[in-house]
């Protein structure tokens, strides 16, 4: 099975090398193919060890030594057991669907082919990052998935707000994988290694602040990756990338690394449950906080990227509570149709020639019906409308919250649920329904060539049916992820599930009826909870304002104060004062005879004059 | 009753003279002779600790310096002499040509 | 193999003395030739050495004045090896990718020559020869910076000269004092860096000697606050210039701690340890904003550099072997890295005459190439994982953790730093579109550029991925010194964190 | 009268040959002048060194007993060295007359004669231990090198001869003053007798011997130009021709160190602690305020001077610490010294050029200097060799003399004073840098190589071949040197 798990893991690398010979020319169809059938073989191989986990059981390879110094020994080792198989196939299968697409997307694109390069650059470091088996060699992929994610986001780096954003994206995340490093140090510290058997297995011998301590640093780095308040900026700016990467990258796979790295450490989390319970209420707050901000927001792809982080605070919320695998599950299905919605809207700006204020699109449904019923089924995905992926996986999460008894993270999460629906079906129906602004624009929309729609129909399709496998998925993460169980009554379950439908259902009808009448008056949006949310709460003018420009005048203060004028200074001066004695001493030499004989004689009487009233003790 | 003692006040005081000497004349030939005071208020030191002592050392070196202070007066003249035929000046402020 | 050492080090000197000979048209290619039969040497060095012995290797030993104990002792061990290679690869390479022709016959002589001292101070176990080697390095260094320099480098080469000099002037006296301590202890003078080893210096001494070595060293590194010669020199030395003092000539100092303070001066280190690790992170922080606030591409790099030097000096007072093979890993790293971003800025200095980063912008549409290997150093010079600036700094790091977690998580905010410098100049140079006219017909690299950045990219690489052949041969010496800091500590606290940095458990 | 009997064999007169065998040199010399006319100054030049060979073997090979001639004469460890050295310098010094342009005094057979007379002075001042003989020995010297400077026949050589005479005339003063005191508080004028005379009295009045001890310093602070007894230092070398001013920056204060040694040794090993506070003070000063005065120079025959000037201070410091090591380093140090100096100020003299083409007054201002890399490669390599090795940079020669000298600080618990050394080598590298910047990174303001060539000659680049493969290669001679210096020194009691 090894040779499946190294074709899985290096397919994409000899991928992205390979379309990186031809990076700087102009476009070249086959790079995108390549890449594609290698991301598929990827997938497939994947696929294969998922059927080999479930029959034989976990797979563990150690491929060879990288660091070894002292007591520290960090192999390249890679495991593919219960839960890295499920991230693999979500991430190889997401993956070969977002390259395919993007062959049609950046079809006219002049770097076509840096694009596949580094995309699948992407899938290789998101590869190592879910099938290390240790923390170094996760922190690895943690870094790679950063730097595409960095090279992605900017990837049309002649546009000023594409670098920009993705140096902020970079520099958000490293502040958290600082974090995590500390963690990981701690770790090492305590334990010796950073093999996630041996940690661990040795967990339990630890003093309970120490792995209190490691699961806060731990998840300060989940919280850069996956984006959480306070650290959540860089996703929305993050839009600036082309929109597959957006699909794969910030939607499906990068973004729930962070969810990704609290299950892998579930045995750590549940030995500390203030802290998880920490992680579940910033969670919901942040699901709560997210979905508030897609309210309101005109940009296309940014109310997908809040409902994103939404749906990253539920996650969290499961994964905080201990029920890592619903944390899990959701990560999952949440992969297929976020994608799935990422991918429609791209061929909506395709359409609209990069158009992204939805208010300027409306009545799209009649030139693009493909991509209008598959953002549909996927926002219906989304809301969690039963029988769709989302409903099983998201009623699971508000199942939990109220099983643990923590009515107030449920009630925010019951709360989110009813605004993801309003808000996805605010976006179907300004872009897809209600009336033609485009017109006014004057673009002429077209649906995408239909081998994009055809490689979206897998999509499509796992948006639909892929809560159907709940049992069999319980049933299978369960073996390495401990059992979650619930413990209220049937009857009130059936509650549960029946108002949370409802008030998705109300969200939905009550978006539909709002922007069939042509939506809210402009006097909204004069309001101050409008320009509240619509300015994101202002936290990126508080960071710009309180952290950039302040930091930018210290570090010119610090070079041009305090650098140049006083350390730098201070060393110069020191030698001109020992110049400027010199030139002083000089005049000592005054060329006269009667001067030289003078100083002669005077230094005789000096020292005359001290041995009579200098007297030293021996 | 002139003792060793008021041999050697003379001896300071020639000295100091000298010494004063050394430091106010411009006149090079001046500064010269202040010189000589200096070794011949030495030179008296020299002969009256010798007889002080009974030993004959310090009238030898008394001698010495003696011969000494005649060689200098002879070099310290002929450069005095080589300076006024080029300066036409004795005065020891003309000779700044060098400083700093 | 007997002598091999000797070679190494005077094989530059004499191939300079007789490139006096060589005609002009042709020295660039005598250059090039000798760094690489010298880097060819070093290598041989590698293969030859038995990565299993710990001591050193390659004994060369001759007593000079044996009278006032000064030999002629030559010995390489895992911790030289390395940056031996280094000097000779970096060497090698900025001759390589060497543009200047103005008096370039007078340039390339003084760059064997520094050659020459760099590996002398590598490989020499002498200290008065070591000293001697430390202070000759400066003189070509001085001829480079202040022959081919910019505008002012005056200025700026007489200030590295007299700064550094100044620094190791007090070191000889610290020398010297241990010279005479050991001749007191045993009555026989020596100034053998081994015999030097075997020698417990009093409490109190170890305080002064410390001192006086710490200034010689942390003036060439340079730490905080004795810094300012740095952006000077970098600004105004020529490429090649600038190349081997970042490489090079800035590990000599973090060399001497490794090799001279520590291992001599185990109590004093752990003394002073709080207080070095608190300049260490000033170093850290301070030269990162500093970096950020930089206009000049060539000083961006050059503040990194002690930003990066921070985390080396802290690695190495981390007194453990993780922490200490992972600095000296990081100098080799920074060596790699920091020369080949200079030497990438001194590809865009010979096409634009310009290090102004406004001067710059949309580079990245009209020289891909050169993007991309800027890229690529530019990420391992943050620290990116497989890449040869991870490996160092996170060992380093690890190894302090040990030591102070809160000092540690100060120091780490240089990757967060490191890598907004690092991005914003990026982004500056690189980015958005071609704003200025001069910029649209830049040639990308050409042949001699690549081949002089190829080797280092494919370094950057191999090494973050397969950084293990040196490490273990670094970490074998690391630890026979470790044993040895143990043996020699007087102070039971020394010997308790030594202790403790070693081992695994109870930290918080 | 009482018959004064003395036995021959009692005066030990071969110690007095190879002073004997100068004088007769010198006054053949000037004989054979009278007869002969028009002697070419090659022949004069060989003669001379011919026999100052001669005076080199006769010191070499005396084995007699150290007391000689009415114990007159001392010839111990550090007179042997001492002469040696002078000897030796004088030897490579002397060639330099015979540079490509002929200059008046090289010509004359009495420069030759004042030349060997002068050796003999300084001979005279090591070998003994008699005030009365070192006076002589100083007085003779001096006189003969007074007219010497003067032969050079500049209007600037004369000034430095009389600013020189006035000075070594207050400070002769000084000397034969300092002696009456001795002598008036011992009754003698032998060094050794009157350190035993003032232990027998425990050293009192203190007052007296301290006002002895401080006209002493006055008058060998001249010589070796103490502060603030150095101001000549500059202005006579300036006037000198560079060969006699790198001579004077030598040989008249080996012979000072020598007798300095003798003296104060004595009165600091005796637990006199005023002397040594004031030595102390002196040596600092004059090290510190040579070179701070030094960095501002613009003429490099003005810097060397002072150079030399804080030379001496490290030399005062070795005298200060006063162990056999820095007294052995002091001698090495002086003989790394001279043989760096004398190619220093060969290579002035050979790149001396009739008029002052740079500078009204200055012969040698460092813009002279500038960019002579472009134009003579070899010659701006050497005279850089050169001047870092006088900064102490290793491994040139006079680094491992201030190496030995700084361990002998430390060695004697003068931590301070090595650390004042040592920052003052730091300070000291400026000025040397400086002329090394002006030929290796300025840019030439002459384009024509031979302005800096016209007195080169063969001997003259002979010589500096010499001294500067000894100051590259000093490495090798520091081991013999310094177990020939050892021993001297220490079987010579200091």
């Amino acid at each position: 099975m090894e040779k499946y798990l190294y074709t899985a893991l290096f397919a994409p690398l000899v991928s992205s090398l390979f379309v990186a010979l031809f990076a700087s020319r102009p476009k070249m169809l086959f790079t995108g193919v390549i890449a594609s059938i290698l991301i598929a073989i990827s997938m497939v191989s994947s696929f294969v060890l998922l059927i080999d986990v479930n029959t034989h059981g976990a797979l563990h390879v150690n491929m060879m030594d990288w660091i070894v110094a002292g007591n520290l020994y960090i192999p390249f080792g890679f495991v593919v057991d219960e839960v890295s198989v499920i991230m693999m196939v979500t991430v190889t299968l997401v993956s070969t669907v977002v390259h395919i697409y993007s062959i049609g997307y950046m079809d006219h694109d002049k770097s076509f082919n840096r694009f596949f390069s580094y995309l699948s650059a992407f899938v290789f470091s998101m590869m190592i990052l879910v099938m290390s088996d240790n923390f170094v060699g996760l922190f690895i992929g943690w870094e790679g998935v950063g730097l595409c994610s960095w090279l992605l986001i900017g990837f049309w780096y002649h546009k000023h707000s594409a670098s920009w954003a993705a140096n902020e994206a970079f520099i958000m995340n490293r502040i958290a994988d600082l974090g995590m490093l500390m963690g990981l140090f701690l770790i090492y510290w305590n334990v010796g290694s950073l093999q996630y058997e041996e940690v661990f297995a040795t967990l339990k011998d630890l003093d309970s602040v120490v792995v209190a301590t490691i699961g806060i640093f731990l998840f300060i780095g989940a919280m850069g990756k996956s984006a959480q308040f306070p650290l959540h900026t860089w996703l929305a700016d993050a839009m600036e990338g082309p929109t597959p990467v957006s699909a794969l990258i910030h939607a499906a796979t990068m973004v729930t690394a962070g969810v990704y790295l609290v299950i892998r450490c579930g045995e750590l989390y549940s030995m500390i449950p203030d802290v998880g319970f920490a992680i579940a209420s910033l969670g919901a707050f942040v699901a709560l906080f997210a979905a508030s901000m897609a309210l309101v927001n005109n940009d296309l792809k940014r109310i997908i990227a809040y409902s994103t982080l939404s749906q990253l605070g539920y996650m969290f919320v499961a994964a905080g509570l201990g029920a890592y695998w619903i944390a899990l599950f959701h990560l999952m299905t949440h992969a297929f149709f976020k994608s799935l919605l990422f991918l429609g809207a791209g061929n909506v700006m395709h359409a609209m020639h990069d158009e992204l204020n939805i208010k300027k699109m409306g009545g799209l449904y009649g030139s693009m019906k493909a991509t209008a019923i598959l953002m549909s089924v996927a926002s219906v995905a989304l809301a969690g409308i039963y029988p769709l992926a989302g409903f099983f996986s998201k009623d699971k999460i508000l199942e939990v919250a109220f099983n643990e008894g923590a009515y107030f993270l449920w009630f925010a999460l019951f709360i989110g649920a009813g605004l993801t629906a309003f808000y996805s079906f605010r976006l179907v129906m300004l872009v897809f329904f209600g009336e033609k602004e485009y017109i006014k624009h004057g673009f002429h929309p077209h649906e995408a060539q239909p081998f994009v729609i055809y490689a979206l129909l897998p999509l499509g399709l796992l948006a639909v049916i892929a809560g159907w496998f709940e049992h069999q998925f319980e049933g299978f993460t369960t073996r390495l992820l401990a059992r979650y169980e619930i413990h209220i009554s049937h009857g009130i379950e059936i509650v549960l599930i029946g108002a949370t439908l409802c008030i998705a259902v109300g969200g939905i009808a009550f978006a539909i009826y709002k922007y069939q009448r042509g939506g809210f008056s402009k006097t909204w949006e004069e309001g101050f909870f409008y320009k509240l949310l619509s300015n994101q709460y202002y936290i990126p003018k508080v960071y710009e304002l309180y952290i950039m420009r302040p930091f930018t005048m210290l570090s010119q203060f610090v070079w041009q104060k305090i650098d140049m004028k006083v350390v730098d200074f201070t060393v110069d001066s020191i030698a001109r004062t020992i110049y400027k004695t010199g030139e002083k001493s000089r005049k000592m030499q005054s060329g006269n005879l009667s001067d030289m004989l003078r100083w002669m004689v005077v230094g005789m009487v000096v020292l005359l004059v001290l041995a009579l009233f200098y007297r030293p003790m021996a | 009753m002139i003792t060793l003692t008021h041999y050697l006040i003379l001896t300071g005081l020639l000295f100091a003279i000298g010494l004063v000497g050394v430091m106010r004349r411009t006149n090079l030939l001046m500064l010269f002779f202040s010189t000589e005071i200096l070794l011949n208020a030495v030179n008296i030191g020299f002969v009256a600790v010798s007889k002080y002592y009974g030993d004959f050392t310090g009238q030898m070196f008394a001698f010495f310096i003696i011969a000494v202070a005649a060689s200098e007066v002879a070099v310290g003249l002929g450069l005095l002499i080589l300076w006024y035929k080029r300066n036409g000046s004795v005065d020891l402020n003309s000779l700044q040509m060098m400083k700093g | 193999m007997e002598h091999i050492l000797s070679l190494l080090v005077f094989f530059p000197a004499v191939a300079g003395l007789l490139g006096f000979l060589v005609a002009k048209e042709s020295i660039r290619a005598y250059g090039i030739s000798v760094s690489v039969i010298e880097f060819c040497l070093s290598l041989i060095l590698w293969i030859g050495f038995d990565s299993a012995n710990a001591g050193y290797q390659f004994v060369e030993y001759y007593a000079f004045i044996p009278s006032y104990g000064m030999s002629y002792y030559l010995g390489v061990d895992g911790i030289s090896l390395f940056l031996v290679i280094l000097s000779t690869f970096i060497t090698m390479i900025a001759l390589i990718g060497l543009s200047i022709e103005k008096d370039i016959k007078n340039l390339i002589i003084s760059v064997l020559f520094l050659e020459m001292t760099m590996v002398g101070v590598f490989l020499i176990l002498d200290v008065i020869w070591f000293y001697a080697f430390w202070e000759l390095s400066l003189v070509p260094m001085l001829y480079i910076i202040g022959g081919w320099g910019g505008e002012r480098r005056m200025y700026a080469a007489i200030k590295f000269f007299l700064y550094t000099f100044a620094g190791s002037v007090l070191m000889l006296v610290g020398i010297l004092y241990m010279g005479f301590l050991y001749y007191e202890a045993t009555g026989i003078w020596s100034f053998a860096l081994p015999d030097w080893y075997l020698l417990q210096v009093p409490f109190k001494a170890q305080l002064w000697l410390f001192g006086a070595f710490f200034l010689g060293f942390a003036i060439k590194v340079p730490m905080f606050p004795f810094h300012t010669w740095l952006p000077y020199a970098h600004g105004q030395a020529p490429t090649i210039g600038s190349v081997i003092l970042a490489a090079v000539l800035l590990k000599m100092g973090s060399y001497g701690f490794v090799r001279f303070s520590l291992p001599l001066f185990p109590d004093a280190t752990v003394y002073f340890l709080i207080p070095v690790a608190i300049i260490c992170i000033i170093m850290v922080i301070y030269a990162a904003m500093i970096a950020y606030a930089q206009e000049d591409m060539k000083q961006v790099i050059a503040y990194s550099s002690i930003s990066h030097m921070g985390i080396v000096i802290l690695g190495t007072f981390a007194m453990n072997a993780e922490g200490i093979t992972g600095s000296i890993f990081l100098m080799l790293s920074h060596g790699i890295v920091s020369g080949a971003l200079f030497m990438l800025v001194g590809v865009i200095y010979d096409r634009r005459h310009t290090k102004m980063i406004r001067d710059f912008g949309g580079l990245a549409q009209v020289m891909p190439n050169f993007a991309t290997v800027y890229g690529i150093m530019l990420m391992a010079s943050v620290g990116l994982p497989l890449t040869v600036g991870f490996v160092g700094e996170f060992l380093s790091l690890v190894g302090f953790y040990r030591i102070s977690w809160i000092l540690t998580l100060l120091a780490g905010t240089g990757i967060i730093l490191g890598a907004v410098y690092m991005l914003v100049l990026y982004k500056k140079s690189f980015f958005g579109q071609v704003v200025h006219e001069e910029n649209r017909s830049l040639k990308d690299l050409n042949a001699k550029e690549l081949s002089a950045l190829i080797p280092l990219v494919l370094l950057v690489a191999i090494l973050g991925i397969y950084p293990k052949p040196l490490l273990s041969t670094i970490d074998m010496s690391v630890q026979k010194m470790l044993v040895l800091m143990d043996q020699k500590a007087i102070e039971p606290a020394t010997k308790e964190l030594i202790m403790k940095a070693n081992s695994i458990g109870g930290t918080h | 009268m009482e018959t004064i009997s003395i036995d021959v064999a009692s005066l030990n007169l071969p110690a007095l040959l190879p002073m004997a065998i100068l004088a007769l040199g010198a006054l053949g010399l000037i004989c054979v002048d009278l007869v002969v006319k028009g002697l070419n100054r090659s022949f004069l030049t060989m003669i001379t060194i011919l026999f100052i060979l001669l005076d080199l073997g006769a010191v070499i090979g005396y084995n007699g007993p150290s007391r000689a001639f009415f114990d007159v004469l001392l010839v111990d460890g550090i007179a042997l060295i001492a002469q040696v050295i002078i000897l030796v310098a004088s030897a490579i010094f002397l060639p330099l007359s015979l540079s490509h342009r002929h200059f008046r005094e090289f010509e004359m057979a009495e420069f030759y004669a004042l030349f060997m007379f002068m050796i003999v002075g300084f001979q005279c001042m090591v070998v003994s231990d008699n005030l009365i003989l070192i006076f002589i020995g100083l007085e003779t010297s001096s006189l003969a090198l007074y007219t010497m400077i003067a032969m050079h026949n500049r209007a600037k050589a004369f000034e430095a001869a009389i600013k020189y005479f006035t000075m070594g005339a207050l400070a002769a003063g000084f000397y034969a003053l300092s002696a009456l005191i001795f002598y008036a508080m011992t009754g003698s004028v032998e060094i050794y007798q009157i350190e035993q005379a003032l232990q027998a009295r425990n050293f009192e009045p203190l007052v007296g011997i301290l006002a002895g001890t401080i006209f002493m310093l006055g008058a060998l602070g001249f010589k070796l130009s103490l502060v603030p007894s150095h101001t000549w230092t500059p202005d006579v070398y300036e006037g000198s021709s560079a060969p006699l001013a790198g001579y004077m920056s030598v040989v008249p204060k080996i012979a000072g160190f020598v007798v300095a040694m003798r003296l104060f040794e004595m009165l600091v090993y005796s637990g006199v602690v005023w002397l040594e506070h004031i030595l102390y003070a002196a040596v600092v000063l004059t090290m510190t305020l040579a070179n701070i005065t030094a960095l501002v120079q613009e003429d490099v025959k003005r810097m060397l001077a002072f150079s030399s000037i804080s030379h001496a201070g490290f030399m005062m410091a070795a005298i200060l610490i006063g162990t056999t090591q820095s007294n052995t380093a002091l001698f090495l140090y002086w003989t790394l010294f001279m043989f760096t100096n004398l190619g220093a100020f060969t290579m002035l003299w050979i790149v001396r050029h009739r008029k002052n083409l740079w500078d009204e007054r200055y012969q040698h201002p460092y813009t002279k200097f500038s960019g002579l890399v472009k134009l003579m490669p070899a010659t701006a390599t050497i005279m850089g060799i050169f001047m870092f090795a006088l900064a102490g940079m290793p491994p040139f020669s006079v680094f491992w003399g201030k190496l030995y000298l700084i361990s002998a600080a430390i060695n004697s618990e003068y931590i301070y004073l090595a650390v004042i050394i040592a920052l003052n080598s730091a300070i000291a590298v400026y000025y040397y840098m400086k002329l090394a910047v002006y030929m290796f990174l300025k840019e030439p303001v002459m384009s024509d190589a031979t302005l800096y060539a016209t007195n080169a000659s063969t001997p003259l680049k002979v010589i500096v071949g010499v001294s500067v493969m000894i100051t590259v290669f000093a490495i090798i001679f520091v081991e013999p040197l310094l177990n020939i210096l050892t021993k001297y020194v220490s079987a010579s009691g200091f």
